[in-house]
């Protein structure tokens, strides 16, 4: 509390450093306070460390951009269906204002990056969620996308890895949203058939449609630590329960020991550990 | 605006007839020129709201207290029914139930979410909302119905899975994710019905199916009306325009190409005649088995495959 | 407590009819007292009534050679394996003459009997152990015996019916007790491969080894009323936990309630049950 | 008598054998002709001790608490290992470990009964006593080396599935029977190795293979020699005459065609030399695994059917 205070004093952001790369004002400061060991440290510093700060390991947000970089060899990444973009089908108000907005915004067409790349080496599929892009919400791009990047996986026979990160359903896309969920659900279970391993990695925040469909669905779950993991969101739970949250509910600590998740990987490791289990399936 | 609402009106030129009706009587008064017009009007009446219900009014349709329910069908449709009973793991959730039905003079597979028709049922069912063990208690006698090559019927009717400490902590999402997955590989055929409220990941469990049908007045959607405006819009209370923008009523569904056909209701909805309802349900199943006698296996699996690869495909 | 006391003043028989039925006096008492409601009732009476009590419904043992007339069309079963008799392959003490005691009290060579019949017209392999003897402890007859009858199913694609009641282990054939558990176990899973069905009967009690291998494995799984089921006997749980067990606990009632049972039947219905069941399954 | 005692006579020979060296070093006298002899002595006195150890000496030795565990022996044979967790439907019960590993240079799945090494790792493993979580952890990961056709090794080490309120009301017995029951046809070759205590069906739920191997001082048994003598006897402290009726030692069971192989431990138990029993329990797994490339599914699973078919048949 008094480190908060003192802080406080000499005037630095208060803000979590998760909001503070969605503003504008990235670069008016120097300094952020970190969300989990108080430290006040360099954002240059944390943009430098995959995003991890680099007093206590705090795993802040990455954008999909940068998680592509951090798992796939240098100008190996080839990318799939780039340009496919969201109707509004349901012709829902303000749907398309949003979607412009988004897409200014973080310089992405959609909440998820598709694409065929190295993974040291190893040829692998590799989809990696946006939670930059409204909430990383499943529309039906983002699940058309997925798909297709999963069938591509049982066509060339290569193994499939999505990084998740999603606020659940895409509330404007309403029922179609809601398919997207058997979609991938359903072509996850071809790929399975085929013998091919698909390894979920589960990322800060892992909630709603994702997580009761692909997200829950690899041969190896892995997550990186702390991330939030859950159906419903918290706040649901809070007002159905009416009682308070027990600490560490839903982080990824808390669903290893549930049953839920093979292992928890730092950001840092991530890439060998993947490789480490790839090898082990023979590639 | 609840249900009675919608019928409100008409119970009251009801009302008014019974009241002619009664003086006419008493009185030895010839009032059927009065009465045939109310009666005239009263058909119109029912015609007029029921024909035009608004997605909110259909909402709260689907929700009523007095809508049939999976049990209340499995009666209707069946000969013979044996309940069965629990997911092998952890607990029998009473927010679903299955078993085996006969139909026409088919075994099939029936499982359902479960709603109460009464307080204390309703807190026994918790209100139609699974925990994860009735996804389980579902893909097991899902998987048990394929081994025995039985066709499996599902009834959707829930407000969603529930959103609880216990249901998070036995995992919620991994037990829809899991049924999404294995029924998409059923080598029997699978048919839905939405019979009141399909709420999000929790209908769309029991809902991975080769034919998904909806009953004239439920609703499918991915999230509830009053979840969406709170969300959206920060107000719960804007519940009825969020239905209206939703596409959520099964003509919407229809339209949009997410169900295969919608099961007409009698006039003011299931609970004004089951009987009716549940011929007609009959009806479409026994149609639709028939069909899938001469389809293989490997024809099954696609079908369904195909049904939702292509949602979001051709666009 | 008052009508137990009363009871007692008239010097009715004290003892469960279970116990009552193992002994040789069973004859020169008339009365016997249910447990579940208190009620004195004639022994004849329960003994005319399925071993139900005539009041209460109360589920006493029944004995194996009892339940398959119960279950079987008159003069339809034909009995499998009936000469079959264990050896003493571990030298064990006293275990041979232990064979012979329960040879003598319960007329039965073993504890299952199996054999074909027919069931309300349908060919069913039916397997029934037999609580009287060594507690229907699984020796290697008892696992020899249910695993041909079992492979006499597949060979003749007949669905199986196996109503269980037993102790556990027998103790005097360790490891080849034990080893039932896997021959059993993995006789129904080519049961199950070949798409025949296996109905599982519960009766009380079922604990131990039979719990954990083919009491567990039914497509279906019933239970009779208020029987005992579990892995671990009530006694040796108390010991462990150091605590006394919540009412009804390990009871039919209990397992339907955790998921472990498909349903309970009356033995009243039993017959009818299972026919139904099996009309149901094409038969 | 514990593990201790059996030693005992072995440490007091050890302790004079130092004594008169330290004598002979700092008195400067030659006392070589008598170490030499308590040398030979020692030597014969370990061999009298070890080759003849008791059952009830055996059962203790297997017990012991710096006896080598499943992570001990993962750590010895495999060049990499991840340990994977979870049973995806209810906790990560740490009383069974489970990964894939490299031996050799073939990956394989390994999964173990794992005892604490500690007085806080065995409260944390429960005395590696599983709950029914770590069984459906066990079959999880089994399914999942089947599919990617991957050999399984389980190693076997437990007083038994754990015997409480909550472990029963879970299913204790189911999942050990679906474990038989699933194992039993799995299409890859599945290798067990008896590290120390193989209690009844707790054991057994690891166990259905197609080589059951022995350490040579670890013992497998329907129930503990304190259960049987409680049973039979009414009386636990005849554990140690029950231990020598029960037949449950290695040699007993190799000679009951039950297990398949004895696996050599160091003079003494594998807790004097953990890299000479690791190194003979990798090379009877490499030698064993090399035996199954070149058979297919067919013949893997029907070995393994052959195997607990005859135990009892041809007596
Ligand atoms: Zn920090
Ligand atoms: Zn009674």
């Amino acid at each position: 509390m008094i480190k908060k205070l003192l802080s406080k004093e000499k005037g630095y952001a208060q803000v979590s450093v998760n909001k503070k790369f969605n503003t504008k004002n990235v670069d008016e400061k120097f300094w952020i306070k970190c969300e989990s060991c108080n430290s006040n440290i360099f954002i240059k510093e944390v943009e430098e460390n995959m995003s991890l700060c680099p007093k206590c390991n705090h795993h802040f947000k990455l954008s999909a951009r940068k998680r592509v970089n951090l798992l796939i060899d240098e100008k190996t990444f080839e990318e799939l269906d780039k340009d496919l973009v969201s109707m509004n089908i349901l012709k829902f108000p303000e749907y398309e204002e949003k979607l412009e907005r988004y897409t200014g915004k973080s310089k992405e067409k959609e909440a998820v990056i598709t694409g065929t790349g190295k993974l040291n080496g190893i040829d692998v599929i590799l989809c990696v969620m946006n939670s930059e892009f409204m909430m990383g919400s499943m529309g039906y791009i983002v699940g058309e996308k997925t798909t297709r990047a999963i069938e591509n996986g049982i066509e060339n026979k290569l193994p499939v890895i999505i990084v998740c990160a999603s606020g659940g359903a895409r509330m404007q896309e309403g029922i179609i949203s809601l398919m997207q969920m058997a979609k991938t659900s359903q072509a996850l279970n071809k790929l399975s058939e085929n013998g091919l391993p698909y390894i979920s990695i589960l990322t800060d925040p892992t909630t709603g449609g994702i997580t009761a469909s692909f997200a829950m669905l690899g041969d190896i779950i892995m997550a990186e630590p702390n991330a939030l993991i859950g159906f419903a969101g918290p706040r649901v739970i809070k007002q159905t329960i009416k009682q308070d949250l027990p600490e560490g509910f839903q982080k990824s600590e808390f669903l290893l020991e549930h049953g839920f998740l093979d292992l928890i990987v730092s950001r840092k490791n991530m890439k060998n550990k993947i490789h480490q289990i790839l090898k082990m399936h023979g590639y | 605006m609840n249900s009675l609402d919608i019928d409100k009106p008409i119970i009251e030129l009801e009302n008014k007839i019974a009241e002619f009706e009664k003086i006419s009587r008493e009185n030895n008064i010839d009032l059927s020129n009065e009465i045939n017009m109310l009666s005239n009007k009263l058909v119109n009446l029912k015609n007029e709201i029921y024909e035009n219900l608004t997605a909110w009014q259909k909402v709260n349709l689907s929700r009523s207290g007095n809508r049939p329910t999976t049990e209340d069908y499995i009666k209707n449709i069946c000969s013979e029914f044996i309940e069965f009973h629990g997911d092998r793991l952890y607990k029998d959730d009473k927010a679903i139930v299955g078993g085996i039905g006969i139909i026409g003079d088919m075994p099939v597979t029936i499982i359902g979410h479960q709603k109460g028709r009464d307080v204390k049922e309703n807190i026994q069912r918790n209100f139609g909302m699974p925990h994860p063990e009735g996804y389980r208690k579902a893909l097991r006698l899902m998987k048990q119905a394929e081994k025995f090559n039985r066709p499996i019927i599902t009834f959707i009717d829930t407000p969603g899975a529930f959103c609880g400490l216990e249901a998070e902590e036995r995992g919620q999402a991994e037990a829809i994710a899991k049924n999404l997955f294995e029924m998409s590989s059923l080598k029997v055929p699978v048919i839905s019905i939405v019979i009141g409220e399909g709420g999000s990941g929790g209908a769309l469990g029991l809902g991975v199916s080769n034919k998904v049908a909806m009953l004239e007045h439920s609703i499918y959607s991915v999230i509830s009306p009053e979840g969406l405006s709170s969300i959206l819009w920060k107000d719960a209370s804007k519940a009825n325009e969020a239905a209206e923008v939703m596409k959520l009523t099964s003509s919407d569904l229809y339209k949009l190409n997410i169900i295969d056909k919608i099961i007409k209701e009698p006039l003011g909805g299931a609970q004004k005649n089951i009987e009716f309802t549940s011929d007609k349900m009959k009806e479409y199943i026994i149609e639709q088995l028939n069909e899938y006698v001469n389809k293989n296996e490997e024809e099954i699996v696609f079908e369904r495959y195909s049904k939702f690869r292509k949602i979001g495909y051709n666009l």
